[in-house]
């Protein structure tokens, strides 16, 4: 910032006082954070257990296309309406994994491409859905009932009408069921094993390619309920997307920096949601082009990536003071 | 509730209107109508002496759908008096908060928001403009075959679609408008590659409404005149004066694919609201319709690819437009 | 639409769309062939987009209808070195390849976007003049029939990324360098003994990657959208890596995969005039292409297996 | 003296650890001199340290008397020192030629001269009777194949000094000939040889002289002819060694394994196992003696359930378990010690505690409703590791930073910790040292002792005989014979594997 001529304290200010500097933006940069949770924990699951799943975007995607159908096309009450719609995303999403999967396990497909194009085959065919069976020809789909909502007005009163909605509670008990997943039953313990060594788990009497399909379900799953926080909780409904919402590729970076770990995906989340979040603030606060928070960013995550590197100048300080 | 709760939100605590708008994901530098509605708002502010920033006149963009809420409450949050709404993807957002802070003025552009006294909408007519350039296309054509590129299969897409093909079909009946859509505005190979499919197949003039999608058709249709000056391909650009995207230099001569746009006046609209809302006549809860009449939409002012026959037609439905002898289809069937 | 058109236009898509596939694929395939991820392809092609447009608008005057030549090259080197990032953050600090690559995509956009506001004031630059253009190849667009099919409006980037695809093959399968390239990426330990520097060899494949990325980019900047925005680049790097897998890591397959891409994107263009698929919903056509990819993929039965070391950072000593 | 090669008080440090301590090596030209320690004794660390692998912390190296820097192996190839490493530096996907060329290839025009490639590699093939085929693929060539690939790797560049760690580990008894064939061979061409082998008997027979180390420390160098094994294990382990494992006369029950007439193909589609029928009882060891690639893996497979029989019925205790999925193989009673450790035994990035319940996981008390009691993991790896000797800093510790030889221990045992009614035990001691060997062979008659049965598939003709009750020649996929070890020899035994039936025996000896 600093080379380009800006003055990189006032920017970071303003970043920081547009991510948390008010009840309103705290709530905010949670309420952002909520699908980068789902969709990084969608990636982490899947690279603990030896996938890469680039499909977090198309899996979201339906999941916020099948929370929304649910929430409109019935009227329930709230104990059932909001639990359907909230597991009409996560079935979704997870047959979205489902197809890669199974093409991994039984015709050894690599998911990376199948993912891919999964993505845009959600794209587009949501894009349908919502035209043509969603709503009559319009741009958007109704709202959803009221009893489908995730929305808070309690968040909404403390946080000074931020878009916060109960989905942050669903997101911190993802969280939760991830760790517990992987580091604690049965199932988590042979997902990472046939990650780690397929032919060692195979030997072991585990079923390599049944836990493969399980794998991509269950990070499916979790991206569809990223769409569900969505489609539920900050919209509301769903609308024509002429491109990727881009939270399922982010979702890459925040499992990554993450460490592939519950916790660090929900820390990497929440920072996530905050560089965003703040920096719509930089340009009006200090006049600095918000085109700089990707490089931010950008920077953010090599500094984070290259451990190595902080141990390298250590030691070479260490070195020199010798 | 109201938003009196929040320290520094509100208006009227200030003497100066200040007026900000909100972009939708496009951003100000689309040449598009963000840009356009940008223009108008920097316009009015150069009218008005008024300076950018929080005491004056500012802007916000959104660099996703989920930035819009953040973007519509920092703006209110900053003492903005009124408040733009470009596109009509953020209508359910202003929707939302023009409820919760209603202190604050909002307009909506591209769509409409009734029942709030704090909310004003603005739309254009595009089925007029699109229905002259139309009426250009079917007669510049001498294939009988005319093509729409649409960006995705939308509401809005389709008004510029119908108005066109009721365009076409007033000038020459025997002219066919086929349709295809890219599927997203930001897929320039795709949208070329339709576009090529189309000349192949004996389309002489394609009209896109597809943004960044609509790039590959100016380079499709420049590349043909580029192989053979002698053909007869065109484009008909959207929303601003497309001319300099279609200009092309044959063996030293210079030539212009783009055989005129269909231009969208935000820019008009927004330095028409803001200078009611700042002597005090917000249209609140009323929506203001931009056509051919109010010279919201319309055609673009290079025409130089136009006969006199052309623009005698335009001159005549124009006309008749403005008067009322003819109503425009806003929808594909 | 008569048979012949359908398939002129279908080839000629398909040339056109899959020329910076295929650029930026057989950059994918080098550093990956050498051991090191890398999802950045996407930023790769995003520097060479900008770079050859800057370039282009900057020196057209001056260079005339050599410029998007020499915007190529110029989107080459500044790709390249923009690569060396990756190269430095995943070989030497030993980054995860992925993380560092997903981090190459944000710093690209960010740099480039950032840069275009501050050289030009406003989002997106104008639109180029010299570009390259469809043309006809001369001699061979006289032969019957296959010249008005493949030699006719076409561009030189089409045809040369398929002539440097096999070129690229050649290196890889034929010469020394190709030789302890795989080696490095399949074993590098055995490299190391062999006394092949792994270190030195990554590098250089991970610079050749966004020296290809970068002609990927400035390929479809300066043959599609004449202009640089932020949506210039969408997609296309991740298509990229999708047709360097599709292909098996082989420069030939990448190059397959990604015509196949292009022509299951004009099929679907072509689908729409054709009388009978104009009554179904436009949404299968859209997806077509993605859904033939899938079945393509699934009809190709046996996997693709990817070079051993692929995303395995070296350690010396370490085993 | 001529020494060729001097490593004078070489000091290397791992993080933690000094694995050569101030040790002394001299080869003098001409001679075959062994290198011999226990696992982990710091022997391939010396040798990497020779080939410019590592660099040492202290001492230094001479080279037909000069001091050298080796700081890189293409210093080491200069000085002509090549080196046949313990696991191989082959790549699988490229052709021997390739793989031998790797690094100073040939060329015409800036491109590789392939044809002058493979020729000269067939040139050296043939000079030490190699007899390897340029062309092969490494994926497709046997392992005593791939490691003559290693040894041209070392001609091709022109090595006087060869270096082979541990070659004979992974060899056959066949291979294990040829192989010595193969190094006097080099020694008459005036090579000079350092070889590590874990295998007293090969140190007695082809060697000169032999340096032993001790946990990083020299020990001695001595003239084989003036030493025998047993001196030669006490001064590596620090203590005897018994050779033989003392056993009682077995008392073989029922019927716990029956085969009959089960034919698998093999992953190429091609019958492996033709028609065998075998018995095992509990009880009893029945070991199989066979050349590699005659049906062995695709028996054990069978068995287990990894790969489909064709035809035919096993039964496991009477109940027919043929082509159930490895889960209920292993619920129904088999323990398996697979031949790859790596491969298949382990998972190498989980704790040693995970590993230990690799089969067990969902079961009571590991695990409870699928949840998981890392405090039961960890109890029975802690016991298993206190019973079976594994040495390793932890339960925690993850299993690639253990030794091969603990390796092989933990994996012994979880299996029979499981308490298998059929123990499988694959090739348990390859590449282990004599101090595991003893350890492993215990636990394995202990086993037979306690009323299982076990099958015990070999190379080591040694092992089988001494191990088995009975012996059961495998050929062709079938068994040519069954033995009584007490009633035959390494050389009737080496016949039967060749093909050669007991009567053709006879028609042989009357010849
Ligand atoms: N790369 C390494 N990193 C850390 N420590 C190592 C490494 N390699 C070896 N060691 C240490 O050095 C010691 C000697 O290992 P080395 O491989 O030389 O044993 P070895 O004598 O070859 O054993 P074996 O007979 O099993 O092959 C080991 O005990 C180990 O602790
Ligand atoms: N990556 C590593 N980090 C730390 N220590 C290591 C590592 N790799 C090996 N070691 C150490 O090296 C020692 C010897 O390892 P090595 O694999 O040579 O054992 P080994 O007995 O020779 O096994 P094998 O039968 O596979 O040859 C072990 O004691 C182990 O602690
Ligand atoms: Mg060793
Ligand atoms: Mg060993």
């Amino acid at each position: 910032m600093l080379v380009s001529g800006y003055n990189p304290v006032n920017g970071y200010i303003a970043l920081w006082n547009g991510a948390f500097g008010q009840v309103f933006y705290i709530g905010e940069t949670l309420r952002l954070a909520t699908p980068y949770i789902f969709a990084g924990l969608a990636i982490a699951f899947a690279f603990r257990t030896g996938l890469f799943n680039i499909g977090a975007e198309g899996q979201l995607i339906v999941g916020w296309i099948a929370a929304v159908w649910v929430g409109i096309a019935f009227d329930l009450p709230k104990a059932i309406h909001l639990p359907l719609a909230i597991l009409a995303a996560a079935a979704a999403g997870a047959l979205w994994g489902f197809i890669p999967g199974l093409l991994k396990a039984r015709l050894r497909v690599h998911e990376v491409i199948v993912t891919i194009m999964m993505n845009y085959i959600a794209l587009y065919s949501s894009n349908y859905l919502i035209r043509n069976v969603l709503s009559k020809q319009q741009d958007t789909t109704p709202h959803i009932h009221h009893s489908a909502s995730l929305a808070s007005p309690f968040f909404q009163k403390i946080t000074d009408y931020s878009t916060l909605h109960n989905g942050i509670y669903l997101a911190l008990l993802a969280v939760v069921v991830m760790w517990f997943i992987i580091e604690k039953t049965a199932l988590g313990f042979e997902l990472k094993s046939v990650g780690f060594n397929p032919n060692a788990s195979e030997y072991a009497g585990m079923n390599v390619g049944r836990s493969i399909i399980l794998s991509m379900v269950i990070s499916g799953a979790f991206a569809g309920l990223g769409g569900a926080m969505e489609g539920l909780g900050n919209y509301g409904f769903a609308f024509l997307q002429s491109s990727f919402s881009g939270i399922g590729f982010d979702g890459i970076a925040v499992a990554l920096l993450g460490g592939n770990t519950a916790l660090g995906v929900l820390i990497a989340a929440v920072l996530f949601g905050a560089l965003k979040v703040g920096s719509l603030n930089m340009p009006i606060d200090a006049g600095v082009p918000n085109e700089l928070v990707n490089i931010v960013i950008a920077l953010i995550i090599l500094f984070v990536a290259s451990g190595y590197m902080i141990k390298w100048i250590l030691t070479r300080l260490k070195k020199e003071a010798k | 509730a109201c938003g009196s709760n929040s320290g520094n939100s509100g208006s009227g605590n200030k003497d100066k209107f200040t007026v900000a708008l909100v972009t939708d994901t496009g951003g100000i530098d689309d040449r598009s109508f963000n840009q356009s509605a940008w223009e108008g708002l920097q316009q009015f502010g150069k009218d008005n002496n008024m300076t950018q920033g929080k005491n004056g006149y500012d802007y916000l963009q959104s660099k996703s759908d989920a930035d819009y809420t953040t973007n519509l409450n920092t703006a209110v949050r900053n003492g903005f008096d009124l408040v733009y709404g470009v596109g009509y993807k953020l209508q359910p957002a202003i929707e939302k908060i023009a409820d919760q802070r209603k202190n604050t003025n909002f307009a909506i552009i591209d769509s409409v928001i009734t029942g709030k006294k704090n909310v004003a909408s603005i739309t254009f007519k595009e089925e007029e403009g699109s229905f002259l350039v139309g009426v250009v296309a079917g007669m510049a054509t001498k294939s009988n075959k005319i093509g729409f590129i649409g960006g995705t299969d939308s509401d809005l897409i389709n008004k510029f679609a119908a108005g066109f093909k009721a365009g076409v079909k007033a000038a020459n009946p025997k002219a066919d408008v086929q349709i295809q859509y890219v599927g997203s505005f930001d897929d320039a190979s795709k949208g070329q590659s339709i576009a090529s499919a189309m000349y192949k197949s004996g389309v002489d003039v394609i009209y896109h409404a597809a943004g960044g999608s609509g790039k590959g058709v100016f380079t499709e249709a420049k590349n043909i005149k580029q192989d053979d000056p002698s053909k007869n391909v065109w484009v008909i650009g959207v929303d601003r004066d497309q001319a300099d995207e279609g200009q092309v230099t044959v063996k030293g001569k210079d030539y212009n694919v783009t055989l005129t746009s269909m231009v969208k006046r935000v820019d008009k609209a927004v330095i028409d609201l803001s200078t009611k809302a700042k002597n005090g006549k917000f249209p609140g809860g009323k929506t203001i319709v931009y056509g051919l009449k109010e010279d919201g939409v319309g055609i673009a002012p290079t025409q130089d690819n136009l006969t006199p026959e052309m623009k005698a037609a335009v001159k005549k439905w124009t006309q008749k437009i403005i008067n009322g002898d003819v109503t425009i289809p806003s929808k594909l069937k | 639409m008569d048979f012949l058109t359908a398939l002129e236009i279908i080839i000629s898509a398909s040339l056109l769309s899959a020329a910076p596939l295929i650029f930026t694929a057989l950059g994918g395939v080098f550093s990956e062939r050498s051991g090191v991820v890398n999802i950045g392809l996407e930023g790769l092609m995003i520097m060479g987009a900008f770079i050859s447009i800057v370039f282009n608008l900057t020196f057209a005057k001056t260079f005339g209808a050599w410029t998007p030549w020499l915007a190529l090259l110029a989107a080459m080197a500044i790709g390249g070195l923009f690569a060396l990032i990756h190269a430095v953050a995943s070989i030497s600090f030993r980054a995860d390849q992925t993380v560092s690559g997903v981090a190459i995509n944000f710093l690209a956009l960010g740099l480039a976007m950032f840069l275009i506001k501050k050289i030009y004031g406003k989002g997106q630059t104008d639109t180029i003049r010299e570009y390259f253009r469809q043309v006809d190849i001369p001699g061979l667009n006289h032969i019957p029939l296959i010249g008005k099919l493949f030699f006719q409006g076409v561009t030189y980037p089409s045809y040369i990324a398929i002539l440097v695809a096999f070129a690229v093959w050649f290196i890889i399968y034929k010469t020394p360098f190709g030789l302890r390239l795989r080696s490095v990426g399949e074993h590098p330990m055995a490299a190391d003994t062999m006394g092949i520097n792994v270190t030195k060899m990554r590098y250089l494949a991970v610079f050749l990657s966004g020296v290809f990325g970068g002609i990927g980019g400035a390929v479809y900047a300066q043959s599609i959208t004449l202009n640089f925005s932020s949506s210039t680049i969408s997609g296309q790097g991740y298509m990229a890596l999708a047709a360097m897998i599709f292909g098996k890591w082989n420069p030939l397959g990448a190059m397959g995969a990604a015509l196949f891409f292009g022509f299951a994107q004009s099929l679907s263009i072509i689908g729409s005039n054709i009388p009978y698929l104009k009554e179904i919903p436009s949404v299968f056509l859209l997806i077509a292409p993605y859904v033939l990819t899938i079945l393509a993929l699934a009809g190709f039965i046996g996997r693709a297996e990817a070079p051993k070391a692929d995303g395995v950072p070296y350690i010396k000593g370490e085993r | 003296m001529d020494y060729v090669i001097e490593m004078l008080h070489i000091r290397k440090e791992f993080p933690g650890i000094v694995a050569n301590d101030d040790i002394t090596l001299q080869l003098k030209k001409g001679e075959i001199h062994a290198l011999l320690g226990e696992n982990g004794a710091g022997k391939s660390t010396l040798m990497n340290v020779l080939f410019g692998l590592y660099q040492p912390e202290k001492g230094e190296i001479r080279v037909n008397g000069k001091k050298v820097e080796i700081t890189d192996p293409n210093v080491a190839n200069d000085l002509g020192i090549g080196m046949v490493h313990q696991h191989f530096m082959l790549i699988d996907k490229f052709s021997v030629t390739e793989n031998i060329i790797l690094g100073k290839e040939p060329r015409k025009k800036g491109v590789i001269d392939i044809k002058k490639a493979e020729q000269q590699v067939r040139e050296i093939s043939d000079r030490y009777g190699l007899k390897v085929d340029p062309r092969a693929k490494i994926s497709d060539i046997s392992v005593g194949m791939q490691q003559r690939v290693e040894i041209l790797k070392t001609l091709y560049r022109g090595a006087d000094i060869i270096i082979f760690d541990e070659p004979t580990a992974v060899l056959t008894p066949q291979e294990i000939r040829e192989l010595i064939g193969i190094m006097k061979t080099l020694i008459k061409e005036g090579k000079s040889i350092i070889l590590i082998t874990h295998k007293l008997k090969e140190i007695m027979e082809v060697c000169d002289r032999v340096t032993v180390i001790r946990k990083g420390k020299g020990i001695a160098t001595l003239n084989v002819k003036d030493t025998n094994p047993q001196e030669l294990a006490h001064l590596m382990v620090g203590r005897d060694v018994i050779f033989t494992t003392e056993k009682t006369e077995g008392h073989p029950k029922q019927a716990v394994l029956e085969i009959e007439n089960l034919h698998v193909k093999d992953s190429r589609g091609v019958e492996a196992v033709k028609g065998l029928n075998l018995q095992v009882r509990a009880g009893e060891i029945v070991g199989i003696a066979g050349v590699d690639g005659n049906g062995q893996s695709e028996l054990i497979e069978a068995i287990t359930g990894l790969k489909k029989a064709e035809s035919g019925v096993i039964r496991l205790n009477g109940k027919d378990i043929t082509n159930l999925r490895p889960r209920k193989v292993t619920e129904a009673g088999v323990g398996h010690i697979p031949e790859d450790r790596h491969k298949y035994g382990l998972v190498l990035d989980f704790t040693i505690g995970e590993n230990m319940v690799l089969q067990t996981y969902y079961k009571m008390p590991v695990s409870n409703k699928g949840i998981l009691n890392y405090k039961e993991i960890y109890k029975k790896a802690k016991s298993i590791i206190s019973e079976f000797d594994v040495r390793t800093p932890s339960e925690y510790t993850k299993v690639r930073a253990l030794s091969g030889g603990n390796q092989q221990k933990a994996i012994i045992g979880r299996e029979i910790d499981r308490d298998p009614d059929l123990l499988i035990a694959a090739q348990p001691t390859r590449g282990l040292d004599v101090g595991a060997i003893e350890f492993i062979h215990k636990r394995l008659v202990e086993q037979r002792d306690h009323g299982k049965a076990v099958l015990l598939v070999s190379f080591e003709l040694d092992e089988i005989m001494n191990l088995s009750d009975r012996i059961a020649v495998i050929y062709e996929g079938a068994f040519i014979d069954i033995v009584d070890p007490k009633k035959t020899t390494e050389q009737e035994l080496g016949l039967l594997m060749a093909g050669h039936r007991k009567e053709k025996v006879g028609e042989q000896s009357n010849v």
